[in-house]
């Protein structure tokens, strides 16, 4: 049966990754956050779009994915098991205090820690030391292919090592304060209503254009969507895409679309029970229609995507010809409801067994993406249930084993927050041990586990990515993410403004750097 | 009353002309009031009497306005020569204001209870008549005076809560003074109030009736009451005015027969206890209270904790078999409560219950206990309706009071047995299958003496079983209980605080108050030879034919303030136009 | 009008009475036996499965095929009301049962015995009382999570103290009446004097509360599931509905959410107008 | 003053405290009940070692026995230490504070609102006859009928997309445009309390309008206006105050919607969001604050009701 398409289609070419940069100061920006109120500006312990502006990494991640200097001048290989940073000169925190290499020394260790969400990046590393004036030295146990772009992201974020000591636990939160070098500075946290910051008049780079960027917290999408249209909010990152009609007509200001990692996609809880099943994870593959997801639950804001390594994470990278042919040799996602019967019969799971997909409460977009799951399950002759997790709960589940029993599925949408191919192949397919935080159904191929770690401890970026590509062949048809469709990074922007990071780099660069009035 | 002091052809101050009340209820109209004719002249008294629902409260109310929605009135209602219909309805509120005051029944509902007395007495002076505040409230306490109350200035600043219904029906009669009307329309107004404090407030009406030559309709279920106090008594039946008596020739002069059995029922000619007969031949006590104690614990006036409240002190007596006992007493002097204890319904502090030699001091414990003891005393409440499960049909009530008692008995035997009572207290078997609701008081009351009957018991307690009816119905029911004492044997324990029902009924009488005893006997001996002070008062206040009420607890020593009244106003103003 | 004269064949004559005397308490009647109906019959009587995607187009609006419209995942928003009426009238349901049933266990407990049950009943009450309904389910799914059953039974237990109350002040006044006293005077038993007696006579009244609680506990739930605490999707409750419609307010299809909220609003009102006559009757009762 | 309002705020001081207290324990063993471990709360987000585990559990004494742990919360709460939030791991009270004016305002708004037309609609509809009753009557059934969030979506739909002449998101700036901000989540708030306002004022209006006592003042020929304000509309006051307190305290509770519904960053949207979070210590928090506010509120309301009728609190039988 034809539906009819109501968003129209998008030129992939005509993607923005950042808007022109500001030539005129403005007073005030107030920019929406839909992720609601971040729990801790520190930059160790959560993401948010506030940090990046706070806290700026050791190299900058630009609108397009490549890596430049940033309070790094250079970060390079000086041999297979050695990098050596050199900071940039004369830059100073907020307080005016010089920014030192103890600073960056502190500011790194603080991620060797297991409960660190940058844990991953460090994992070869043996020691970081301070080798000059302006100059820091990370020493390895393996060569790591991965760590100089995982610098660019919140991995490589500098905090001020004596404030950050002072402050203790409070360090970050509302109550206790943060010190940090990048073009804005924190002014105000009133919790529940507003994040202050002022431009960093000081900043190395040149001060924003912007004297006062203002955040506030508006998790619910309908109430941002209203609130943008009105002028009430002057800008926001992921918007609601299925306002994407009201905003495309808006007066007020326009919905910019930039390239992405973010994907939506589900993947196996558990090494038992039918998600854990191969067949059945590429029968409902099979069985859900990826052009008209995107129409549903992105209207039209996004592509299908072929495997759980999005496109847009190679880009700017050396090797990314290699990792570009490779994925278009892979074959197409189809919709085969047949094909996918028959996976279900081979199968030989019990279908009386309801399986369950695990979403968050007030994503509307995950939560239609679980209904599709469960209409195309119901195609199969597969039960599925719908488990819909409050926040907390919701977070449980990818830390304690026992929040993931009563599961089948979960349902997330993730994004890349640097460059680099490995991030979702590590975590989905090594053994727990070598860094497979997310192999819950308990993948293991001696191959793939093999091509990984040669791919990961080669610094020769073509090497690397060969080996990356032989794993890639053997896991893609696993489907150890079910990926149904990769995303662009939506922008709402008032009319007046311009200057802004709108591509998925704003997780990671001071995105507002360049904000202002057009 | 003394004949009209101006000139011989002066307009009645109030005239009902042939006044018909319909009611439009439920979209059809009916007709409440059809013939109501009475004509009430300066300064004279009309007593109106008559069955209950006979449209006396009605005819009031159509001249004092206060007809329901939906009401409309024919035939014609004249003050002072001036029909009611004719007039604007301003002029007609000032009319009523100015001329008319009327007092109701209970004075404690007719009084805002969130302002002071001194509020409601001077609201009207200030907002109507136009008089400064300072010279409203002396004015209020002078009115307040000459009711007859002590402490006029320390009453303006209390609330109606703080008062008794004797002092409140007062204020109420000295607010309607405020205006100096011509007419007192007063319904029913000591009906609530019991006999001594009946006779204060008749004392207070006569005085003002004599100084300010104040014409009054009273309405009244109490024949002698009404003969006591008016110049002339109109009888209703059926929303008509049947016949209009002089009050004092009035038992000779009825001609029309409902009046006759009314005279009949309500001033019973010097017929000596019923049960007098009953005193010969001691019988064994079915009965022994002796030194019942009762105390409540009661919020305290202060506000905090708690007082102890005694209502029943030291109480004793002796009902014997086949005998009737009486309790009489003031109202809250413990008639009711020594009846519960009895009952088992209340627990005594002190004092002892015998009956038939079972100590029955404490409440049974255990249904089988409370259905011996159910079996030997029964009690008959005073609100019929109330003391009915409304939703139960008289025969389902009845059949569950045998079933208590007899539980195996088959559904033959039990309509035979339902028949049978209904039949002992003279109810036709058809009632059976009725509601509460759909009967009158008096056939209630029957049936709940029947279901007390049911148990075939030794005592029956009846706390005030005849208060709540009306005259001839009352007869009917003091004839009933007497016939059955007779027939059955069972002995009477009749709780009243009316001495006739007493007297018409027992034999023996117990005088009560405050919780003690302070005089018993047989009949004869309390009421006709008492030797308390307070059983001698309340004789006397008994209305009677010939009987002047007294005032007895505040008795005025200043002079009363020369008033001007209306009619000695009107004649100067005469005056000066002259 | 009584059982007999219905049943003797002047039905049409009857109804024709009552619609004329009474058209609001009617028409509130016959809204009430077409929920009824959903709620039982919803999914037999759905156009199509309510779970579907795609049966319309996204987002469509009412047409001949559709006449509520399809809503954001081209579903039938016809089919999800009419199956949706159960668990929307389910919830409630539960509510008022249990909490009829506690409170006027714990009130007629408390009237009966009096002295230290009624005193610590009453103080138990009160507590409840004091915590918003709203308060106890956001706490109950803090607890037990999300779904129907934990904010039904907290909204039972915040109601409860509503419905005790106003049983124990009528259950007492009830015992105060003389028919009370009559009764043990007679030497009926306590049993049959609160279960012949007492309970009918409080009928009617916790009948009354009832029906007003009903509308109340359809509101909240229906605000708890549009909190995002309540039922969940895919269920099609109607609170649920309306909390996921409610975006395509803004993209010009307002009926995804309008449309269960009126049947929400239609619900509570007719229950509320019948209510309101049960309540008259109830207290007409009284005297 | 009359000694027996004095007696009424002392026992309303008793059972105030008392009430409090047990549905403080009420609140906390809740919580407590809460399945999950308070730990991954607390550490929400991040992998906690056992070391982190250890020193969590100790610096929120989660190992002490449980009347232990109630001691430390309520003693906390009494001294002004509200307890960490897990989630922003700041004191609560820094969290609440600023929350609370926003939210005060909005449900004072909203009780102007109630108090306006639910109290003027009820006496239109008790003393204007059968056609405005009848009007007032139909209002209040479909009003009793709206819930918050439905008021609350359409408002929205219509300013936003229709008329704009109220914003509809956000709280605003200094008084006036917090007023303007918060027009329409107070109408939304409003509509359902409006309309139950409205029916309790006009049955008590009427019912006092019945009453005998205000027969005695029209006989009496005491001006209508005069008779309403002094003899029904004070008389009727009682009735309508109380249920002012359980309104009012319910409007704090419910103003969690109209907050979610129009982006206000107050209590309710708090409670709500830390409720998803499973953020224990401000849940409780904020629950026994709406309890305080009940409770005082009904307080209040009776201690008013004592001193407009003393008898209210009149001396006589116990129990
Ligand atoms: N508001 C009313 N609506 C309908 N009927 C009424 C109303 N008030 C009185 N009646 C009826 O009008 C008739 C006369 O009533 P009214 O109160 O005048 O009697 P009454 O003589 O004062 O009786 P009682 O001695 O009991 O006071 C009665 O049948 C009564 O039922
Ligand atoms: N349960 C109770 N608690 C407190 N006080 C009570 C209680 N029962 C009766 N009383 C008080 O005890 C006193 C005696 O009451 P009781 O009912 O025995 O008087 P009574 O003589 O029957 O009066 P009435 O003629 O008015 O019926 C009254 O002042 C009454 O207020
Ligand atoms: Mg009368
Ligand atoms: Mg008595």
């Amino acid at each position: 049966e034809p539906v009819p398409t109501s968003a129209a289609p998008v030129d992939e070419s005509s993607l923005v990754a950042a808007l022109p940069d500001a030539t005129t100061e403005v007073d005030e920006v107030t920019w929406g956050l839909v992720e609601g109120e971040p729990r801790t500006l520190d930059p160790a312990a959560e993401y948010s779009f506030v940090i990046p502006n706070l806290c700026e990494s050791l190299l900058q991640l630009q609108p397009d994915f490549t890596v430049e200097p940033g309070l790094a001048t250079s970060a390079e290989w000086v041999d297979p098991t050695t990098f050596v940073i050199d900071l940039r000169e004369g830059v100073t925190f907020w307080d005016g205090t010089p920014l030192t290499p103890a600073d960056v020394v502190f500011s790194m260790e603080r991620n060797r820690v297991e409960s660190s969400p940058w844990f991953p990046a460090f994992v070869l590393v043996d020691t970081i030391e301070q080798t000059g004036d302006h100059q820091v030295t990370v020493s390895f146990t393996a060569p790591d292919s991965t760590f100089r772009d995982a610098l660019s992201s919140a991995a490589g974020a500098v905090v001020n090592a004596a404030q950050a000591q002072q402050a203790g636990d409070a360090f970050g939160t509302a109550s206790g304060d943060i010190l940090c070098t990048g073009p804005y500075e924190l002014a105000d946290w009133t919790p529940g209503t507003e994040i202050v910051t002022t431009a960093n008049a000081d900043y190395w780079g040149g001060a924003p254009l912007t004297e006062t960027l203002r955040y506030v917290f508006v998790p619910d999408g309908t109430t941002l969507t209203t609130a943008l249209l009105e002028g009430e909010i002057d800008g926001a990152f992921n918007v609601a895409p299925g306002s994407r009609s009201v905003f495309e007509s808006s007066d007020e200001g326009r919905l910019v679309l930039g390239p992405s990692t973010a994907s939506f996609s589900f993947g196996p809880t558990r090494s038992t029970g039918a998600g854990a099943n191969p067949d059945i994870r590429r029968a409902l593959s099979l069985a859900i229609d990826r052009e008209q997801y995107v129409q549903t639950v992105l209207s039209g804001l996004g592509a299908p995507q072929k495997t759980f390594t999005p496109p847009f994470a190679w880009d700017g990278m050396e090797a990314a010809d290699q990792y570009t042919d490779a994925y278009a040799a892979l074959p197409d996602v189809e919709f085969d409801l047949e094909a996918a019967t028959a996976l279900v019969e081979e199968s030989g799971e019990d279908l009386s067994v309801p399986l369950v997909v695990a979403i968050p409460a007030g994503a509307k977009e995950l939560a239609q993406t679980a209904a599709i799951i469960q209409a195309a399950g119901a195609q199969l002759g597969l039960t599925v249930e719908i488990d819909e997790r409050q926040p907390a709960d919701f977070t449980e589940i990818f830390f304690d084993p026992a929040a993931r029993e009563s599961i089948d599925f979960v349902a997330t949408a993730g994004y890349l927050d640097s460059p680099g191919v490995l991030g979702y192949a590590q975590q989905f397919l090594l053994p727990p041990d070598l860094g497979g935080f997310f192999n819950w159904s308990e993948y293991s191929n001696e191959a793939v586990t093999g091509e990984l770690q040669v791919a990961r401890t080669t610094l020769d970026p073509a090497a690397s990515a060969d080996a990356f590509i032989a794993a890639q062949e053997v896991f893609a048809p696993d489907q150890l993410q079910v990926t149904l469709a990769g995303a662009y990074h939506l922008t709402f922007l008032n009319d007046g403004l311009t200057g802004v990071t709108t591509s998925v780099a704003a997780y990671s660069s001071p995105w507002a750097l360049h904000l202002g009035a057009e | 009353m003394t004949a009209p002091m101006h000139g011989p052809v002066i307009a009645p101050v109030l005239e009902l002309d042939r006044l018909a009340v319909r009611a439009a209820i439920d979209g059809e109209t009916r007709t409440l009031v059809h013939d109501c004719t009475i004509r009430v002249a300066p300064g004279e008294a009309v007593g109106l009497v008559g069955e209950s629902g006979s449209g006396k409260t009605l005819s009031a109310r159509a001249v004092a306005g206060l007809l329901p929605e939906g009401f409309s009135t024919g035939g014609a209602i004249r003050i002072e020569g001036e029909d009611l219909a004719a007039l604007s309805p301003s002029r007609l509120r000032d009319l009523r204001a100015r001329r008319i005051g009327m007092v109701f029944q209970s004075p404690r509902a007719h009084l805002n209870p969130l302002r002071t007395i001194g509020d409601f007495m001077t609201e009207a002076l200030v907002s109507v008549a136009g008089a400064k505040p300072d010279a409203a409230a002396a004015r209020a306490a002078d009115l307040l005076a000459e009711v007859g109350i002590p402490d006029p200035a320390r009453l303006l600043r209390q609330r109606p809560g703080e008062l008794s219904g004797g002092l409140l029906q007062r204020v109420m009669i000295a607010s309607t003074l405020a205006m100096d009307p011509r007419i007192l329309l007063a319904d029913e107004i000591t009906t609530a109030l019991d006999v001594t404090t009946q006779e204060e407030v008749m004392a207070v009406i006569a005085d003002l009736r004599r100084h300010r030559d104040l014409a009054m309709l009273f309405i009244t279920h109490d024949l002698a009451l009404a003969g006591a106090v008016c110049d002339r008594v109109a009888v209703m039946q059926h929303g008509r005015v049947i016949e209009t008596l002089r009050a004092s020739t009035m038992r000779s002069d009825a001609s029309e027969p409902y009046t006759k059995r009314l005279m009949a029922a309500a001033l019973p000619e010097e017929e000596r206890g019923a049960g007098a007969n009953a005193t010969t031949g001691p019988a064994a006590p079915v009965l022994a209270v002796e030194d019942l104690r009762k105390v409540f614990a009661v919020r305290s006036e202060r506000g905090f904790g708690t007082d102890r409240f005694t209502a029943v002190d030291g109480v004793g007596f002796e009902l014997r078999a086949g005998s009737a006992l009486g309790i009489v007493g003031e109202s809250g002097s413990g008639k009711s409560t020594t009846a519960r204890i009895v009952c088992g319904l209340e627990t005594a502090d002190a004092g002892t219950v015998a009956v038939m030699g079972d100590d029955w001091s404490r409440p049974a414990r255990g249904a089988a206990e409370r259905r011996r003891r159910a079996r030997v005393a029964q009690m008959v409440f005073q609100d019929p309706y109330q003391s009915l499960d409304r939703r139960r049909t008289v025969g389902q009530t009845l059949a569950e009071a045998i079933g208590v008692h007899r539980p195996g008995l088959r559904r033959a035997e039990l309509r035979d047995r339902v028949e049978a009572l209904l039949g002992a207290v003279r109810l036709d078997v058809a009632l059976a299958e009725r509601r509460p609701r759909a009967l009158s008081g008096g056939q209630l009351q029957r049936v709940a003496i029947a279901r007390a009957l049911a148990a075939e018991p030794e005592i029956l307690v009846l706390d005030e079983a005849v208060s709540a009816l009306d005259v001839t119905t009352q007869v009917e029911i003091l004839t009933l209980l007497d016939g059955i004492r007779r027939e059955t044997g069972v002995a009477l324990l009749m709780i009243s605080h009316d001495l006739e029902t007493v007297r018409r009924l027992c034999d023996r009488v117990v005088v009560m108050r405050a919780g003690v005893v302070v005089e018993q006997g047989a009949i004869a001996e309390v009421l006709d030879r008492p030797q308390a002070e307070y059983t001698r008062t309340l004789l006397d206040s008994i209305p009677r034919e010939g009987w002047v009420p007294r005032r007895r607890l505040t008795a005025r020593t200043t002079p009363l303030p020369t008033v001007a009244t209306a009619a000695t106003r009107t004649i100067r103003q005469g005056d000066l136009h002259e | 009008m009584s059982v007999a004269q219905l049943a003797g064949g002047r039905v049409s004559t009857v109804l024709r009475r009552a619609a004329t005397r009474d058209p609001l308490v009617v028409t509130a009647s016959i809204v009430m036996l077409g929920i009824a109906v959903m709620a039982v019959f919803g999914p037999a009587l759905a156009p199509y499965d309510p779970d579907a995607l795609y049966v319309g187009p996204i987002s469509g609006p009412p047409t001949l095929a559709h006449p509520f419209g399809t809503d954001d995942l081209g579903r039938d928003i016809l089919s999800r009301v009419l199956v949706g009426a159960g668990p929307s009238v389910l919830g409630p349901i539960v509510v008022v049962t249990i909490s009829s049933v506690l409170g006027a266990a714990i009130a007629i407990g408390a009237a009966w015995f009096g002295g230290a049950v009624d005193a610590v009943s009453s103080r138990l009450i009160e507590v409840l009382f004091a915590i918003p309904g709203l308060v106890l389910a956001v706490l109950a799914v803090a607890m037990f999570g999300k779904g129907l059953l934990a904010p039904a039974v907290a909204l039972s237990i915040a109601y409860l103290p509503l419905v005790a109350r106003l049983i124990r002040a009528l259950a007492r006044q009830e015992l105060a009446k003389p028919y009370v006293a009559a009764l043990r005077v007679q030497g009926v038993g306590g049993g049959a004097i609160c279960f012949r007696h007492l309970v009918p006579a409080l009928l009617p009244a916790l009948f009354a509360q009832a029906t007003v609680g009903f509308g109340y506990a359809m509101l909240d739930l229906a605000a708890i599931s549009f909190l995002g605490l309540g039922a969940q999707p895919p269920a099609s409750d109607w609170g649920v509905m309306i909390a996921s419609g409610q975006p395509a307010l803004l993209t010009g299809a307002p009926e995804q959410a309008v449309i269960p909220a009126a049947f929400v609003v239609i619900t509570v009102l007719a229950v509320n107008i019948l209510g309101a006559r049960v309540t008259a009757w109830a207290e007409g009762g009284d005297r | 003053m009359n000694p027996r309002v004095l007696a009424q705020l002392a026992r309303q001081l008793g059972s105030l405290a008392l009430t409090l207290f047990l549905s403080s324990v009420v609140i906390f063993c809740a919580v407590l009940l809460t399945p999950g471990d308070p730990v991954s709360a607390f550490a929400g987000g991040t992998r906690p070692t056992p070391d982190m585990i250890a020193a969590i559990r100790a610096e929120h004494h989660l190992d002490d026995p449980v009347w232990l742990q109630y001691l430390h919360w309520a003693g906390g709460v009494l001294t002004g230490d509200l307890g960490t939030s897990y989630v922003y791991r700041t004191d609560v009270v820094d969290l609440i504070a600023p929350r609370v004016g926003i939210t005060v305002l909005l449900v004072a708004y909203a009780v102007v609102l109630i108090a306006v037309f639910g109290v003027g609609s009820g006496i239109v509809a008790a003393t204007r006859g059968r056609i405005a009753d009848r009007a007032v009557l139909m209002a209040t059934s479909i009003g009793m009928a709206l819930p918050t969030f439905v008021v609350a979506i359409l408002l929205i739909w219509i300013f936003a997309r229709v008329l704009g002449w109220f914003p509809v998101y956000g709280a605003g700036e200094g008084f006036l445009d917090q007023l303007y901000h918060l027009t329409l989540p107070a109408i939304s708030l409003a509509v359902l309390y409006i309309a139950y306002l409205s029916r309790i004022t006009r049955g008590a209006v009427v019912s006092q309008l019945h009453s005998e006592h205000v027969e005695t003042a029209r006989v009496r020929g005491i001006p209508r206006a005069r008779i309403f304000r002094r003899h029904v509309f004070l008389n009727a006051s009682p009735q309508i105050l109380a249920v002012s307190g359980a309104t009012v305290a319910g409007l704090f509770a419910v103003s969690a919607i109209a907050e979610q519904a129009f982006g206000i960053g107050g209590l309710g949207s708090l409670l709500t969001e830390a409720a998803a979070r499973k953020d224990v210590p401000v849940v409780q928090v904020i629950s026994l604050l709406l309890v305080v506010v009940f409770v005082v509120l009904n307080a209040i309301a009776d201690v008013a009701i004592a001193i407009i009728d003393p008898d209210s609190v009149k001396p006589g039988r116990t129990a």
